[in-house]
Protein backbone atom coordinates (compact mmCIF):
# COMPACT_ATOMS: atom_id res chain seq x y z
CA UNK A 1 0.00 0.00 0.00
CA UNK A 2 2.68 2.44 1.00
CA UNK A 3 4.53 2.24 -2.30
CA UNK A 4 1.35 3.02 -4.23
CA UNK A 5 0.82 6.45 -2.65
CA UNK A 6 2.09 8.50 -5.68
CA UNK A 7 -0.30 6.65 -7.99
CA UNK A 8 -3.18 7.22 -5.57
CA UNK A 9 -2.30 10.93 -5.58
CA UNK A 10 -2.36 10.92 -9.39
CA UNK A 11 -5.79 9.26 -9.38
CA UNK A 12 -7.06 11.79 -6.82
CA UNK A 13 -5.87 14.73 -8.91
CA UNK A 14 -7.58 13.31 -12.00
CA UNK A 15 -10.79 12.82 -9.97
CA UNK A 16 -10.69 16.43 -8.79
CA UNK A 17 -10.22 17.73 -12.32
CA UNK A 18 -12.94 15.45 -13.66
CA UNK A 19 -15.33 16.63 -10.97
CA UNK A 20 -14.67 20.24 -11.94
CA UNK A 21 -15.24 19.45 -15.61
CA UNK A 22 -18.45 17.52 -15.06
CA UNK A 23 -20.23 19.36 -12.25
CA UNK A 24 -19.08 22.96 -12.34
CA UNK A 25 -20.93 25.45 -14.51
CA UNK A 26 -18.39 28.20 -14.89
CA UNK A 27 -16.30 27.97 -18.06
CA UNK A 28 -13.08 29.23 -16.47
CA UNK A 29 -13.50 26.71 -13.66
CA UNK A 30 -13.86 23.97 -16.29
CA UNK A 31 -10.63 25.15 -17.90
CA UNK A 32 -8.90 25.03 -14.50
CA UNK A 33 -10.20 21.46 -14.10
CA UNK A 34 -8.68 20.46 -17.44
CA UNK A 35 -5.39 21.99 -16.34
CA UNK A 36 -5.50 19.96 -13.10
CA UNK A 37 -6.09 16.75 -15.10
CA UNK A 38 -3.10 17.59 -17.26
CA UNK A 39 -0.93 18.15 -14.18
CA UNK A 40 -1.98 14.75 -12.89
CA UNK A 41 -0.99 13.10 -16.14
CA UNK A 42 2.41 14.80 -16.04
CA UNK A 43 2.95 13.58 -12.49
CA UNK A 44 1.95 10.08 -13.58
CA UNK A 45 4.55 10.03 -16.36
CA UNK A 46 7.34 11.24 -14.07
CA UNK A 47 6.34 8.78 -11.36
CA UNK A 48 6.46 5.92 -13.89
CA UNK A 49 10.00 6.82 -14.83
CA UNK A 50 11.46 7.00 -11.34
CA UNK A 51 13.98 4.37 -10.39
CA UNK A 52 14.88 3.65 -6.80
CA UNK A 53 17.91 5.64 -5.55
CA UNK A 54 18.44 7.02 -9.03
CA UNK A 55 19.99 10.32 -9.98
CA UNK A 56 19.04 12.61 -12.85
CA UNK A 57 20.31 11.41 -16.26
CA UNK A 58 22.83 14.22 -16.71
CA UNK A 59 26.51 13.33 -16.94
CA UNK A 60 28.00 16.73 -16.09
CA UNK A 61 29.75 16.26 -12.71
CA UNK A 62 27.90 13.21 -11.52
CA UNK A 63 27.96 12.37 -7.82
CA UNK A 64 30.91 10.04 -7.14
CA UNK A 65 30.07 6.37 -6.96
CA UNK A 66 27.16 6.52 -9.40
CA UNK A 67 26.64 3.41 -11.48
CA UNK A 68 24.99 3.79 -14.83
CA UNK A 69 22.63 2.85 -16.45
CA UNK A 70 21.23 1.07 -13.36
CA UNK A 71 21.57 4.10 -11.07
CA UNK A 72 19.78 6.69 -13.20
CA UNK A 73 16.11 7.50 -13.65
CA UNK A 74 14.56 6.85 -17.06
CA UNK A 75 14.96 9.73 -19.55
CA UNK A 76 12.19 8.93 -22.04
CA UNK A 77 9.19 9.71 -19.76
CA UNK A 78 10.84 12.99 -18.80
CA UNK A 79 11.17 13.97 -22.45
CA UNK A 80 7.54 13.09 -23.10
CA UNK A 81 6.46 15.17 -20.09
CA UNK A 82 8.50 18.10 -21.37
CA UNK A 83 6.59 17.95 -24.65
CA UNK A 84 3.30 17.59 -22.79
CA UNK A 85 3.83 20.71 -20.67
CA UNK A 86 4.32 23.04 -23.65
CA UNK A 87 1.31 21.51 -25.41
CA UNK A 88 -0.65 22.12 -22.21
CA UNK A 89 0.07 25.83 -22.07
CA UNK A 90 -0.76 26.21 -25.77
CA UNK A 91 -4.11 24.46 -25.34
CA UNK A 92 -4.83 26.50 -22.20
CA UNK A 93 -4.25 29.77 -24.06
CA UNK A 94 -6.50 28.68 -26.93
CA UNK A 95 -9.29 27.58 -24.56
CA UNK A 96 -9.18 30.83 -22.58
CA UNK A 97 -9.27 32.89 -25.77
CA UNK A 98 -12.42 31.04 -26.78
CA UNK A 99 -13.88 31.64 -23.30
CA UNK A 100 -13.23 35.38 -23.60
CA UNK A 101 -14.88 35.39 -27.02
CA UNK A 102 -17.92 33.49 -25.68
CA UNK A 103 -18.27 36.00 -22.82
CA UNK A 104 -18.23 38.92 -25.21
CA UNK A 105 -20.81 37.28 -27.44
CA UNK A 106 -23.28 35.89 -24.86
CA UNK A 107 -22.59 37.98 -21.76
CA UNK A 108 -22.34 35.03 -19.39
CA UNK A 109 -19.99 32.21 -18.44
CA UNK A 110 -22.63 29.72 -17.28
CA UNK A 111 -22.67 26.72 -19.60
CA UNK A 112 -26.40 26.02 -19.15
CA UNK A 113 -27.40 29.61 -19.91
CA UNK A 114 -25.13 29.58 -22.94
CA UNK A 115 -26.78 26.44 -24.21
CA UNK A 116 -30.17 28.04 -23.75
CA UNK A 117 -29.09 31.24 -25.48
CA UNK A 118 -27.75 29.41 -28.47
CA UNK A 119 -31.16 28.35 -29.72
CA UNK B 1 15.11 5.01 -0.42
CA UNK B 2 16.02 7.18 2.52
CA UNK B 3 13.48 8.13 5.12
CA UNK B 4 13.82 11.88 4.53
CA UNK B 5 13.19 11.35 0.81
CA UNK B 6 10.08 9.40 1.73
CA UNK B 7 8.76 12.04 4.15
CA UNK B 8 9.43 14.91 1.72
CA UNK B 9 7.78 12.99 -1.10
CA UNK B 10 4.60 12.23 0.85
CA UNK B 11 4.38 15.75 2.30
CA UNK B 12 4.71 17.48 -1.06
CA UNK B 13 2.23 15.10 -2.67
CA UNK B 14 -0.38 15.73 0.02
CA UNK B 15 0.12 19.50 -0.26
CA UNK B 16 -0.31 19.24 -4.03
CA UNK B 17 -3.63 17.46 -3.62
CA UNK B 18 -4.77 20.05 -1.06
CA UNK B 19 -3.84 22.90 -3.40
CA UNK B 20 -5.71 21.35 -6.32
CA UNK B 21 -8.74 20.77 -4.10
CA UNK B 22 -8.66 24.44 -3.03
CA UNK B 23 -8.35 25.52 -6.65
CA UNK B 24 -11.40 23.47 -7.52
CA UNK B 25 -13.56 24.52 -4.58
CA UNK B 26 -13.06 28.29 -4.36
CA UNK B 27 -15.81 30.49 -5.74
CA UNK B 28 -13.50 33.42 -6.37
CA UNK B 29 -11.81 32.69 -9.69
CA UNK B 30 -8.80 34.93 -8.96
CA UNK B 31 -8.12 32.98 -5.76
CA UNK B 32 -8.54 29.77 -7.73
CA UNK B 33 -5.90 30.96 -10.19
CA UNK B 34 -3.49 31.67 -7.33
CA UNK B 35 -4.19 28.23 -5.86
CA UNK B 36 -3.44 26.73 -9.26
CA UNK B 37 -0.10 28.55 -9.27
CA UNK B 38 0.65 27.10 -5.83
CA UNK B 39 -0.25 23.65 -7.14
CA UNK B 40 2.12 24.07 -10.07
CA UNK B 41 4.95 25.22 -7.81
CA UNK B 42 4.47 22.25 -5.46
CA UNK B 43 4.33 19.94 -8.48
CA UNK B 44 7.62 21.39 -9.71
CA UNK B 45 9.12 20.69 -6.27
CA UNK B 46 7.85 17.12 -6.54
CA UNK B 47 9.45 16.77 -9.97
CA UNK B 48 12.71 17.94 -8.46
CA UNK B 49 12.41 15.40 -5.65
CA UNK B 50 11.80 12.68 -8.25
CA UNK B 51 15.10 13.62 -9.99
CA UNK B 52 13.68 15.35 -13.05
CA UNK B 53 15.27 18.83 -13.03
CA UNK B 54 14.46 19.53 -16.69
CA UNK B 55 10.76 19.04 -16.13
CA UNK B 56 10.95 20.97 -12.86
CA UNK B 57 12.34 24.04 -14.63
CA UNK B 58 9.73 23.78 -17.37
CA UNK B 59 6.86 23.38 -14.91
CA UNK B 60 8.06 26.30 -12.76
CA UNK B 61 8.39 28.58 -15.77
CA UNK B 62 5.28 27.56 -17.64
CA UNK B 63 2.87 26.38 -14.98
CA UNK B 64 3.56 28.76 -12.15
CA UNK B 65 4.17 31.91 -14.18
CA UNK B 66 2.78 31.88 -17.70
CA UNK B 67 -0.42 29.89 -17.29
CA UNK B 68 -1.29 31.89 -14.16
CA UNK B 69 -0.73 35.09 -16.12
CA UNK B 70 -2.97 33.81 -18.92
CA UNK B 71 -5.76 32.80 -16.51
CA UNK B 72 -5.60 36.16 -14.72
CA UNK B 73 -5.74 37.99 -18.05
CA UNK B 74 -8.80 35.94 -19.02
CA UNK B 75 -10.48 36.72 -15.66
CA UNK B 76 -9.71 40.40 -16.23
CA UNK B 77 -11.41 40.14 -19.60
CA UNK B 78 -14.51 38.38 -18.28
CA UNK B 79 -15.93 38.24 -14.77
CA UNK B 80 -14.27 37.62 -11.41
CA UNK B 81 -16.89 35.89 -9.29
CA UNK B 82 -18.46 32.57 -10.15
CA UNK B 83 -22.22 32.95 -9.67
CA UNK B 84 -24.78 30.21 -9.33
CA UNK C 1 -4.23 46.34 -18.91
CA UNK C 2 -2.90 49.81 -18.33
CA UNK C 3 0.39 50.54 -16.66
CA UNK C 4 1.01 50.09 -12.96
CA UNK C 5 2.68 52.30 -10.36
CA UNK C 6 6.24 53.54 -10.32
CA UNK C 7 7.37 51.05 -7.68
CA UNK C 8 6.37 48.11 -9.88
CA UNK C 9 8.04 49.68 -12.92
CA UNK C 10 11.30 50.18 -11.04
CA UNK C 11 11.30 46.64 -9.69
CA UNK C 12 10.61 45.25 -13.17
CA UNK C 13 13.41 47.40 -14.63
CA UNK C 14 15.82 45.76 -12.19
CA UNK C 15 14.47 42.22 -12.53
CA UNK C 16 13.99 42.04 -16.31
CA UNK C 17 17.67 41.88 -17.39
CA UNK C 18 18.41 39.23 -14.76
CA UNK C 19 15.51 37.09 -15.97
CA UNK C 20 16.62 37.56 -19.57
CA UNK C 21 20.22 36.54 -18.83
CA UNK C 22 19.12 33.50 -16.84
CA UNK C 23 16.76 32.36 -19.59
CA UNK C 24 19.37 32.76 -22.32
CA UNK C 25 21.89 30.89 -20.16
CA UNK C 26 19.44 28.02 -19.76
CA UNK C 27 18.90 27.93 -23.53
CA UNK C 28 22.61 28.03 -24.36
CA UNK C 29 23.64 25.34 -21.88
CA UNK C 30 20.79 23.00 -22.70
CA UNK C 31 23.06 20.13 -23.70
CA UNK C 32 25.18 20.27 -20.54
CA UNK C 33 22.98 21.20 -17.60
CA UNK C 34 19.23 20.91 -16.93
CA UNK C 35 17.45 23.13 -19.38
CA UNK C 36 16.99 23.56 -23.07
CA UNK C 37 14.93 25.41 -25.60
CA UNK C 38 11.51 24.99 -23.98
CA UNK C 39 12.57 25.84 -20.44
CA UNK C 40 14.68 28.86 -21.31
CA UNK C 41 12.04 30.12 -23.71
CA UNK C 42 9.42 29.85 -20.99
CA UNK C 43 11.65 31.80 -18.56
CA UNK C 44 12.31 34.60 -21.06
CA UNK C 45 8.62 34.75 -21.99
CA UNK C 46 7.83 35.06 -18.26
CA UNK C 47 10.10 38.11 -18.12
CA UNK C 48 8.31 39.58 -21.14
CA UNK C 49 4.95 38.90 -19.47
CA UNK C 50 6.28 40.83 -16.46
CA UNK C 51 6.96 43.80 -18.79
CA UNK C 52 3.41 43.53 -20.16
CA UNK C 53 1.94 43.55 -16.64
CA UNK C 54 4.03 46.50 -15.46
CA UNK C 55 3.87 48.82 -18.46
CA UNK C 56 0.55 47.90 -20.04
CA UNK C 57 -0.07 46.23 -23.36
CA UNK C 58 -0.63 49.47 -25.28
CA UNK C 59 2.88 50.67 -24.44
CA UNK C 60 4.35 47.30 -25.49
CA UNK C 61 2.39 47.40 -28.76
CA UNK C 62 4.04 50.75 -29.52
CA UNK C 63 7.46 49.13 -29.15
CA UNK C 64 6.88 45.92 -31.12
CA UNK C 65 4.10 44.74 -33.40
CA UNK C 66 2.65 41.30 -33.05
CA UNK C 67 3.25 40.57 -36.72
CA UNK C 68 6.97 40.87 -36.12
CA UNK C 69 6.76 38.48 -33.16
CA UNK C 70 4.74 36.06 -35.27
CA UNK C 71 7.37 36.16 -38.00
CA UNK C 72 10.04 35.49 -35.35
CA UNK C 73 8.12 32.39 -34.38
CA UNK C 74 7.99 31.29 -38.02
CA UNK C 75 11.75 31.87 -38.28
CA UNK C 76 12.29 29.58 -35.30
CA UNK C 77 10.11 26.84 -36.79
CA UNK C 78 11.78 27.10 -40.20
CA UNK C 79 15.22 26.97 -38.59
CA UNK C 80 14.29 23.86 -36.64
CA UNK C 81 13.02 22.08 -39.75
CA UNK C 82 16.01 23.30 -41.78
CA UNK C 83 18.48 21.80 -39.29
CA UNK C 84 16.51 18.54 -39.40
CA UNK C 85 16.59 18.59 -43.23
CA UNK C 86 20.35 19.20 -43.20
CA UNK C 87 20.52 15.94 -41.28
CA UNK C 88 18.76 14.31 -44.24
CA UNK C 89 21.27 15.84 -46.65
CA UNK C 90 24.59 15.35 -44.85
CA UNK C 91 23.70 12.25 -42.85
CA UNK C 92 21.33 9.43 -43.66
CA UNK C 93 18.05 10.21 -41.94
CA UNK C 94 15.78 13.11 -41.04
CA UNK C 95 16.93 14.51 -37.67
CA UNK C 96 20.33 12.91 -38.23
CA UNK C 97 23.09 14.28 -36.04
CA UNK C 98 25.64 15.10 -38.72
CA UNK C 99 27.83 17.43 -36.64
CA UNK C 100 28.64 15.01 -33.82
CA UNK C 101 32.02 13.40 -34.26
CA UNK C 102 33.14 15.80 -36.97
CA UNK C 103 35.79 18.47 -36.52
CA UNK C 104 33.36 21.30 -37.11
CA UNK C 105 31.40 23.43 -34.65
CA UNK C 106 30.02 21.53 -31.62
CA UNK C 107 31.72 18.39 -32.93
CA UNK C 108 33.65 17.05 -29.95
CA UNK C 109 32.59 13.73 -28.42
CA UNK C 110 32.99 13.83 -24.63
CA UNK C 111 34.58 11.06 -22.63
CA UNK C 112 32.25 8.41 -21.27
CA UNK C 113 31.06 8.74 -17.71
CA UNK C 114 31.16 11.77 -15.45
CA UNK C 115 32.79 14.61 -17.34
CA UNK C 116 33.22 18.33 -17.02
CA UNK C 117 31.17 20.81 -18.99
CA UNK C 118 32.68 21.16 -22.45
CA UNK C 119 30.59 23.65 -24.40
CA UNK C 120 31.87 22.44 -27.78
CA UNK C 121 29.90 19.18 -27.77
CA UNK C 122 26.49 18.05 -28.83
CA UNK C 123 26.37 18.14 -32.62
CA UNK C 124 23.19 19.77 -33.91
CA UNK C 125 21.46 19.86 -30.53
CA UNK C 126 22.61 23.39 -29.52
CA UNK C 127 21.41 24.74 -32.88
CA UNK C 128 18.02 23.08 -32.38
CA UNK C 129 17.94 24.47 -28.85
CA UNK C 130 18.42 27.99 -30.18
CA UNK C 131 15.76 27.55 -32.88
CA UNK C 132 13.19 26.13 -30.45
CA UNK C 133 14.11 28.82 -27.92
CA UNK C 134 13.37 31.62 -30.41
CA UNK C 135 10.13 29.88 -31.36
CA UNK C 136 8.92 29.42 -27.78
CA UNK C 137 9.89 32.97 -26.72
CA UNK C 138 8.03 34.57 -29.62
CA UNK C 139 5.03 32.24 -29.43
CA UNK C 140 4.32 32.54 -25.73
CA UNK C 141 5.01 36.28 -25.68
CA UNK C 142 2.64 36.97 -28.55
CA UNK C 143 -0.07 34.89 -26.85
CA UNK C 144 0.25 36.86 -23.59
CA UNK C 145 0.48 40.21 -25.39
CA UNK C 146 -2.54 39.72 -27.64
CA UNK C 147 -4.69 38.34 -24.82
CA UNK C 148 -3.74 41.23 -22.52
CA UNK C 149 -4.61 43.77 -25.20
CA UNK C 150 -7.92 42.08 -25.96
CA UNK C 151 -8.87 41.99 -22.28
CA UNK C 152 -8.20 45.72 -21.92
CA UNK C 153 -10.38 46.70 -24.90
CA UNK C 154 -13.98 47.25 -23.83
CA UNK C 155 -15.85 47.11 -27.11
CA UNK C 156 -15.35 44.46 -29.74
CA UNK C 157 -17.10 44.04 -33.03
CA UNK C 158 -18.00 40.39 -32.89
CA UNK D 1 -32.59 15.87 -10.92
CA UNK D 2 -32.00 16.31 -14.57
CA UNK D 3 -31.16 13.45 -16.88
CA UNK D 4 -27.83 15.06 -17.72
CA UNK D 5 -26.79 15.16 -14.07
CA UNK D 6 -27.58 11.47 -13.62
CA UNK D 7 -25.48 10.58 -16.65
CA UNK D 8 -22.63 12.72 -15.32
CA UNK D 9 -22.73 11.06 -11.90
CA UNK D 10 -22.77 7.65 -13.54
CA UNK D 11 -19.79 8.42 -15.77
CA UNK D 12 -17.88 9.88 -12.81
CA UNK D 13 -18.54 6.80 -10.65
CA UNK D 14 -17.52 4.37 -13.39
CA UNK D 15 -14.29 6.24 -14.12
CA UNK D 16 -13.53 6.50 -10.40
CA UNK D 17 -13.93 2.75 -9.82
CA UNK D 18 -11.89 1.97 -12.92
CA UNK D 19 -9.08 4.25 -11.84
CA UNK D 20 -9.06 3.01 -8.27
CA UNK D 21 -8.58 -0.58 -9.34
CA UNK D 22 -6.10 0.20 -12.10
CA UNK D 23 -3.83 2.08 -9.67
CA UNK D 24 -2.80 -1.21 -8.09
CA UNK D 25 -1.95 -2.81 -11.44
CA UNK D 26 0.90 -0.41 -12.19
CA UNK D 27 4.36 -1.54 -11.20
CA UNK D 28 5.41 -0.51 -7.65
CA UNK D 29 6.86 2.94 -7.18
CA UNK D 30 10.56 2.98 -8.03
CA UNK D 31 10.78 -0.40 -9.75
CA UNK D 32 10.08 0.01 -13.48
CA UNK D 33 9.65 -3.13 -15.52
CA UNK D 34 10.80 -2.68 -19.10
CA UNK D 35 13.94 -0.54 -19.16
CA UNK D 36 15.84 -1.82 -22.22
CA UNK D 37 15.35 1.28 -24.36
CA UNK D 38 16.15 3.67 -21.54
CA UNK D 39 19.28 1.73 -20.59
CA UNK D 40 20.44 1.83 -24.19
CA UNK D 41 19.84 5.58 -24.35
CA UNK D 42 21.66 6.25 -21.07
CA UNK D 43 24.60 4.09 -22.03
CA UNK D 44 25.01 5.46 -25.55
CA UNK D 45 23.99 9.12 -25.38
CA UNK D 46 27.56 10.34 -24.96
CA UNK D 47 28.97 8.27 -27.81
CA UNK D 48 26.20 8.78 -30.32
CA UNK D 49 25.09 12.36 -29.82
CA UNK D 50 27.92 13.85 -27.82
CA UNK D 51 25.51 15.28 -25.27
CA UNK D 52 25.84 15.06 -21.51
CA UNK D 53 22.13 15.67 -20.91
CA UNK D 54 20.21 12.52 -21.79
CA UNK D 55 16.81 14.24 -21.71
CA UNK D 56 17.84 16.80 -24.33
CA UNK D 57 19.26 14.05 -26.52
CA UNK D 58 15.94 12.20 -26.32
CA UNK D 59 13.92 15.33 -27.06
CA UNK D 60 15.90 16.51 -30.06
CA UNK D 61 17.61 13.44 -31.44
CA UNK D 62 16.11 10.07 -30.58
CA UNK D 63 12.53 11.32 -30.62
CA UNK D 64 12.78 14.37 -32.82
CA UNK D 65 9.45 13.79 -34.50
CA UNK D 66 7.66 14.31 -31.18
CA UNK D 67 9.28 17.71 -30.90
CA UNK D 68 8.32 18.49 -34.49
CA UNK D 69 4.69 17.75 -33.71
CA UNK D 70 4.86 19.81 -30.55
CA UNK D 71 6.28 22.77 -32.48
CA UNK D 72 3.42 22.40 -34.95
CA UNK D 73 0.89 22.46 -32.11
CA UNK D 74 2.45 25.59 -30.62
CA UNK D 75 2.36 27.25 -34.04
CA UNK D 76 -1.30 26.27 -34.48
CA UNK D 77 -2.17 27.64 -31.04
CA UNK D 78 -0.53 30.99 -31.79
CA UNK D 79 -2.30 31.16 -35.14
CA UNK D 80 -5.61 30.34 -33.45
CA UNK D 81 -5.23 33.01 -30.78
CA UNK D 82 -4.27 35.61 -33.38
CA UNK D 83 -7.25 34.59 -35.51
CA UNK D 84 -9.70 34.80 -32.60
CA UNK D 85 -8.54 38.30 -31.62
CA UNK D 86 -8.08 39.53 -35.17
CA UNK D 87 -11.06 41.86 -35.12
CA UNK D 88 -10.17 43.37 -31.76
CA UNK D 89 -7.44 45.51 -33.23
CA UNK D 90 -8.57 48.84 -34.49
Amino acid sequence: MIEYIPFIVVATMIFIGLYAVLFRRNLIKIVIGISIIESGVNLFLITLGYREDGVAPIFTSLPPGTTYPAGMVLPVPQALTLTSIVIGVAVLALMLSLVMHIYRKYGTLDVRKIRRLKE
Amino acid sequence: MGVEFFIANILVLILTVVASLVAMLLRDLLAAAVAMAAMSLLLSLEFFILQAPDVAIAEAGVGACLSTAIVIIAINGTKRMEDE
Amino acid sequence: MSGMSKIVKTAVNILFPLTMIFGLYVIAHGHLTPGGGFQGGAIVASGCAMIVVAYGSKWVFKQIKEKRLSSFESIGAVGFIAVALLGLVFSTVFFGNFLAGSSLLFGTIPATGSTGADFNTGGVLPLMNFAVGVKVIAGLFVIVLVMAYASSVKEWDT
Amino acid sequence: MEKRTIVAVLVFAIVAVFFFFSVFMVHPFGKPGQVNMDDHIIANTQNETGTNNAVTSVVFDYRGFDTLGEATILFAAVAGVLMIFRRVKQ
